[in-house]
């Protein structure tokens, strides 16, 4: 078990380290909220926490790709948005076939992460307008094509609906979300993508250093195109997932801030946004955390649900500071040691 | 073959020639556009003009894949690394070798491993390469070039780092290699080195072809001639100092890398103190601490009879202290800005009217003088460093000190990278600071140098101080015995 | 805050369709009730949309809630969930409803005539007839979409027609009223004035303008006031924000359009008790409890206002 | 003119070329919407673009320091959420005295930026992490002590709004609105500080390389901790501002996404997320764009107003585009020139 972890979390030797202090916050959270709700821990609860952190963590995962390789993309919110709203749009409202709409949906995204990445390596944009300007654009087109109407799927295609909401009965009295299952099929691939091919060293080693890399003979932009459609593939993915799960999706705010989140989850689990490094199992452990505070405010502080942002800004930031402070504490005993 | 940069003609009508198996010395003054014509060789640059042509055939390089594919491989001069990947995956990147479509670990492991021996290098190919000292990354990079298999292996400056022990292994490498018919081109300021191994030597000056020397003609005058275009006599400048009052006293300091000795020195006023080691001897890590970047652990470090422990480079330098770090591009100077900010960054402070305002004529004053003193070849004071060469880049992170009047100045690996004629100038300068009463403590890893500047030197090894030799006990052979801690030592 | 598990205690909930300061009238209301009938009860309000509106529910039925009084952002859409809720805890509906869901009870009014009532007010403020601008927060939900068509519909003196729709970037033409547009601002306050103000740059002579959330109109006034038009622009409004009430004493709004929120809150929860005792909770067979709409003057202001600031405890 | 223009954007010698794509951008905005609808460049619309610019001015050239010390500043808005409700509930719902919240308003955020850049130097946190936790924080702590409630002056204050809503008569037609002297002054000394001080010089230096930037002496940490400071204060008078110009603020959204409109008119500016280069010059005609083009569909395309964002958005991103092919273009020419 260990050694697969391991192979997740790949060849940066601090791997694991790094995602050990946001485990622990995560098992604190946890521990808290069973002790103050006994429901917390219930089969019903547990499962959705499961069901929002897969989808969640698929847009985790995508976006990780880019930070890694220095990069950022903020329109991932509104990819979500695009797809979560276009699908039901084309299928209810324009009576498109679904087999159709699907392959747009999982298309489309990528043919938009692939053009972001165009514009960022051939002509040098930074990341960070790009990828606003996408923010901006496909909510805004999303706005405009449905009219800013709320789109849904009503009481249709409970078939399609299964792989958001549907779950697969384990013996242990749990049962396992589809998209956990998705989740889980999406973490392996990019685990093994990321650690154990090519294209992955590749990516880490841009995202270090990005002239090394062509030094080396390494088609960069091909690369960092590559990262761009994963994360925008994955968010379209996710957008799909959110809607199946949700019924209906509003333009104006579905998918809000997804972005916010999505990066918050990878840095939390140890992606740094200076580049070059990251795992996936950080990212789905950051995912987690952020949905089970918010859990945690509904199970164990409802009176205080106003200031729910607040307790879990100010959870994350002492998480932050602990681990700081903790890693700091571990290399003064060392040097202490050293000295003797 | 020509080249233009934005302002500069860097390559004028070049012409280059290479035979198998022949190890050619590229010989010419910062600047002169050895390291571009090597660029544009190796696919990373791209060329305005000329051809190349490989056993007669006309080959179009259009990118570093393609230089690969025709056996090109090049040691850059300056360090490219992904700091974050481990030894192994850096000696390997761009060519992972596969199973099963997955990046094949045990095989770059042990590949790796024969890589690293050969150029002498005893390092896990699991460490991560951001944890090597900049010495040792030099080695990592020379290990993944022969990796590549060339035909045509170019060097550009690949000791400027190593010290004597890493230069000979590599100099039994490209000898080995030669033998095998592998074509090498070397570039290197350390004309000795070009001495003992080069077949034939070419020479660049301000972007064109200044002559060859072959093998037999190859000797120091007769470079330098070709290279400057005039005789450099009394290439160390030294008159013997009549050392001063104590400046720096360092007694019973414990560095947080090596906290299990204790480092015993003083320095003089107008003392110029060599300090000779092998790579990761700890000297780099000795300025450190002096200079407040890795604070002492415990110990006294006193200038001039005030006790000082500088916990930041700004305390160091309140002191009296100043360091030309190792490392210049990542720390000695700001790539980005122009000539002037790196030269005033240092001294603005005491230069501003009440300690806020930019003083701008006092600052275009000041690093005009620089220039002229340093004789920094730039095309002017508001050129961006990133574009000068090596050398003249090693003269700015130096130049920046001379506005202000430090009392100790650290000098670690100076004459890095830098031509004849500006180390001489460079040799000049420390001359005329110790004469001003500077104590100056320089690290190096060129043993002709220590031997030549120095007063006085230290010698360390694996963190402590081996051993302190006077002028008149001073030769390669001790050095080498106390670098090595051999226990025979003198 | 309270960690009370259910079963013993009886808990119930109202959740809100967002964050405004119409659920915090409804809220007072959910408290007064809480105090009077001796029960807990918990306000949320989802600040992101449906999706935090679904794990809050969610989130609610984990801690066994006893009943829940929601207001569904798109019922159509949400049937089948709330269904599933439905028969986890007893659901009533409130200020908009879920008429397909399995819901016991909806405590609301119709939007629509709500509108229908505020057109009036416009017509009485212009009886000569004019150019009208609507501003509104956002227009896809079903309460505002509805509201902002009855506001048309009665200008124009059309017929009752609760599905109709005009598109909101186009004027509509009547015989004396001119609808010029609708503008939205998503609930950026800078950007709803910053509407008001260009609308005035844009249509200088306009007559009237009807801000449909509560926010609205007093932005109105604030960019009325900085361009110097105050009284040479009509305002009509909705909802009973201060400053809205404020202006119909000051006579530089016409009147408002009231709905009743803070009773939505008191009554959710006494019928919530009434279900969960097996009581009478007084709804007829379609299970509609209606809470009128009422239109307020200069005459009647003061007189509504000093009522509002007891319920909420200000005074 | 010229000269003190360039003395405002400094010595980064392609300063001013930076600027000059933005700026005709611009311009075309300008010339198509006055052409659509002539009452755009009536007086009372250029009045209140001029209001929008410099209120929103001001947060932008606040965040330009952090990003010119390579960090970002994602609490603004709720900085912005913190001051602009707080300020209204202190003095109308609790009746402080006005000059005492005053002080609060403007001292308050200082202490939040200069806590930014504590943990983010001594503690070496990521920026991005940081300013997160703050923007979860503070919106959340507003909601929290104000209960959800909107707050505002109402009819009162007038003479404290008049900093925000108050003009200066000209002679010539268009009177100036007070924020725009406020923007004004502030500018002028932000341009001053970051080009003719020491300390501008320090940190454009660490921007571009903070190791080598320390070993030149500088205390870096000190120059980080003050570009916190500095973004978080401007961002605290900015929301001062905000309010007393929109009169009313409610916790949940007031300033919602305004660092992002920050972040994009500094980038769009000219400051560079690699950190070293910005001018204030340049984030004030970034702002200017942001809102003219707002303001641009409202006065010319109606009917697509939904489509709000997807317009500006395109518009940003073609900016962008032209710009960077009109620069190719320049290179390509005189390059060929050269040859000859
Ligand atoms: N990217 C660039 N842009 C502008 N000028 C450049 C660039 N690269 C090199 N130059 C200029 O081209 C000339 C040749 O530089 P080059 O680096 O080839 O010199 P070199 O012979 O390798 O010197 P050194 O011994 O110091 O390494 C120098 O004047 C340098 O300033
Ligand atoms: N055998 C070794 N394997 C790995 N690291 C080593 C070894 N020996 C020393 N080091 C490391 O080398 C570093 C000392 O390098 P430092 O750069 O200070 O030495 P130096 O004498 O200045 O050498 P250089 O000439 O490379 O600058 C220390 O971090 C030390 O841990
Ligand atoms: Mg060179
Ligand atoms: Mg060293």
């Amino acid at each position: 078990m260990i050694s697969f972890l391991s192979k997740l979390t790949g060849p940066q030797n601090d791997g694991m380290k790094r995602i050990l202090g946001i485990f622990v916050l995560l098992m604190m959270v946890y521990v808290v909220t069973a002790i103050i709700n006994p429901n917390f821990l219930g089969s019903y609860n547990q499962e959705n926490l499961i069901r929002r952190t897969s989808l969640f963590g698929i847009l985790g995962v995508g976006v990780a790709f880019v930070i890694i390789t220095r990069g950022i993309d903020l329109s991932l919110g509104s990819v979500v948005c695009l797809v979560g709203v276009g699908v039901p749009w084309l299928i209810i409202d324009q009576g498109w076939p679904v087999p159709v709409v699907i392959l747009i949906a999982l298309g489309l995204p990528a043919v938009i992460g692939f053009c972001h990445g165009l514009l960022i390596t051939k002509l040098k944009l930074q990341p960070f307008i790009v990828t606003l300007c996408g923010l901006l654009m496909y909510r805004g087109i999303t706005r405009g094509f449905t009219g800013d109407q709320t789109a849904g799927f009503g009481t249709e295609l409970k078939g399609l609906r299964w792989f958001a909401t549907g779950e697969i009965p384990l013996r242990i009295g749990l049962d396992i979300p589809v998209p956990a299952v998705i989740l889980m099929i999406i973490a392996i691939l990019a685990g093994i993508f990321l650690n154990r091919t090519i294209y992955g060293r590749y990516m880490l080693a841009l995202g270090n250093n990005e002239e090394a890399a062509k030094f080396s003979g390494i088609n960069t932009d091909r690369m960092i195109i590559l990262a761009y459609v994963i994360s925008s593939g994955l968010a379209g993915l996710a957008g799909l997932l959110f809607v199946l799960d949700v019924n209906l999706a509003q333009p104006v705010d579905f998918g809000n801030f997804y972005e916010l989140y999505a990066i918050a989850a990878a840095v939390l689990g140890g992606c740094s946004l200076r580049g070059g490094t990251g795992t996936i199992l950080g990212v789905i452990i950051g995912t987690a955390l952020l949905q089970v505070l918010r859990n945690m405010m509904n199970m164990a502080f409802l009176g205080f649900q106003r200031a729910e942002f607040a307790v879990i800004g100010a959870v994350i930031l002492s998480g932050v500071i602990a681990d700081e402070l903790a890693k700091r504490a571990v290399a003064r005993k060392r040097a202490a040691q050293k000295q003797k | 073959m020509g080249k233009s940069f934005p302002g500069v003609r860097a390559l004028k009508d070049v012409d280059l020639h290479i035979r198998k198996g022949e190890v050619l010395a590229l010989l010419g003054e910062n600047g002169a556009g050895k390291s571009t014509l090597m660029k544009i060789l190796s696919g990373v640059q791209p060329r305005d003009e000329g051809d190349i042509l490989i056993e007669g055939e006309n080959v179009a390089i259009r990118g570093v894949q393609d230089a690969l594919e025709h056996g090109i491989s090049l040691i850059h001069q300056e360090l490219n690394m992904a700091t974050n990947l481990s030894v192994g995956a850096n000696i390997f990147l761009g060519r992972e070798p596969k199973k099963r479509g997955l990046i094949d670990e045990t095989t770059i492991f042990t590949d790796s491993k024969a890589y690293l021996n050969r150029v002498g290098l005893d390092v896990d190919p699991q460490t991560v390469v951001g944890d090597l000292p900049i010495g040792r990354q030099q080695l990592v990079e020379i290990a993944k070039a022969l990796s590549v298999k060339a035909r045509i292996l170019i060097m550009d400056e690949p000791t400027s780092s190593l010290s004597q022990n890493e230069t000979n292994t590599l100099f039994q490498v490209i000898k080995d290699l030669s033998s095998r018919g592998v074509s090498i081109i070397y570039i290197s300021h350390r004309l000795g080195e070009v001495e003992e191994l080069a077949d034939r030597v070419t020479v660049l000056r301000d972007g064109e072809n200044a002559g060859d020397l072959l093998h037999s003609k190859i000797n120091h005058d007769a470079m330098v001639r070709l290279m400057v275009g005039r005789d450099i006599s009394q290439f160390y400048a030294r008159t013997i100092h009549e050392p001063g009052n104590g400046v720096l006293e360092v007694r019973n300091l414990r560095t947080p890398e090596h906290p299990e000795h204790e480092l015993n020195f003083s320095l003089k006023a107008g003392e110029i103190v060599g300090m000779a080691g092998l790579v990761g001897a700890g000297r780099t890590e000795l300025l450190g601490t002096l200079f407040g970047v890795t604070p002492a652990v415990n110990g006294e470090i006193t200038v001039c009879g005030e006790a000082t422990a500088p916990q930041s480079p700004e305390e160091a330098i309140k002191a009296g202290i100043a360091l030309v770090p190792e490392d210049r591009k990542q720390q000695g100077l700001i790539l980005e800005m122009t000539v002037r900010e790196n030269l005033g960054l240092a001294s603005l402070k005491q230069e501003s009217p009440k300690g806020l305002f930019l003083n701008d004529s006092r600052e275009g004053e000041i690093t005009q003088k620089i220039i002229q003193k340093m004789s920094v070849k730039t095309p002017s004071d508001r050129q961006v460093v990133q574009y000068l060469s090596g050398g003249n880049q090693q003269k700015v992170a130096l130049g920046k000190w001379l506005a202000m009047e430090p009392k100790v100045l650290l000098l670690d690996e100076p004459t890095r990278g830098i031509d004849v004629g500006a180390k001489q100038e460079i040799y000049g300068l420390m001359e005329d600071l110790a004469k001003r009463g500077i104590a100056i403590l320089f690290v190096s890893s060129e043993i002709e140098e220590v031997l030549g500047m120095s007063d006085r030197t230290l010698v360390m090894h694996e963190g402590r101080i081996t051993g302190e030799l006077s002028r008149d006990e001073l030769n390669e052979e001790s050095i080498m015995q106390l670098a090595t801690d051999n226990p025979n030592a003198a | 805050g309270g960690g009370s598990s259910g079963g013993h205690k009886a808990t119930y909930a109202f959740v809100s369709n967002g964050v405004d300061p119409f659920w915090t009238i409804a809220e007072s209301g959910v408290k007064a009730a809480a105090a009077d009938l001796g029960v807990h009860a918990d306000v949320l309000m989802p600040a992101a949309g449906a999706v935090e509106q679904k794990s809050m529910l969610e989130d609610l039925l984990t801690r066994g809630t006893t009943g829940i009084a929601v207001s569904p952002i798109d019922s159509a859409n949400q049937t089948d969930f709330l269904n599933m809720v439905a028969e986890n805890t007893i659901l009533i509906t409130q200020d908009s409803d879920a008429p397909d869901s399995n819901r016991l009870v909806y405590i609301g009014m119709d939007n629509y005539d709500a509108g229908r009532a505020c057109g009036a007010l416009v017509k009485e403020a212009l009886p000569e007839g004019g150019s009208v601008m609507i501003l509104v927060g956002r227009m896809e939900q079903d309460n505002a979409r509805r509201r902002r068509q009855g506001v048309i519909d009665e200008v124009l003196g059309r017929s009752h027609d609760p599905t109709r729709f005009d598109a909101p970037g186009s004027p509509v033409v009547g015989e004396d009223f001119t609808i010029l547009g609708t503008l939205t601002d998503q609930f950026d306050r800078a950007k709803a004035k910053a509407n008001a103000e260009d609308t005035l740059a844009r249509n200088p002579d306009i007559s009237a303008m009807v801000g449909l959330f509560a926010y609205n109109p007093p932005l109105i006034l604030e960019a009325l006031e900085q361009a110097g038009k105050l009284n040479e622009v009509k305002v009509i409004a909705f909802d009973e924000a201060d400053r809205t009430l404020q202006g119909i004493i000051d006579g530089t709004i016409h009147g408002t359009v009231v709905q009743n929120p803070y009773m939505y809150g008191y009554k959710s929860i006494e019928v919530l008790k009434a279900i969960h005792e097996g009581r009478d909770h007084g709804a007829g067979d379609d299970g509609f409890i209606n809470i009128d709409a009422r239109q307020i003057r200069k005459d009647n202001v003061e007189e509504f206002w000093a009522d509002l600031k007891k319920k909420l405890g200000k005074e």
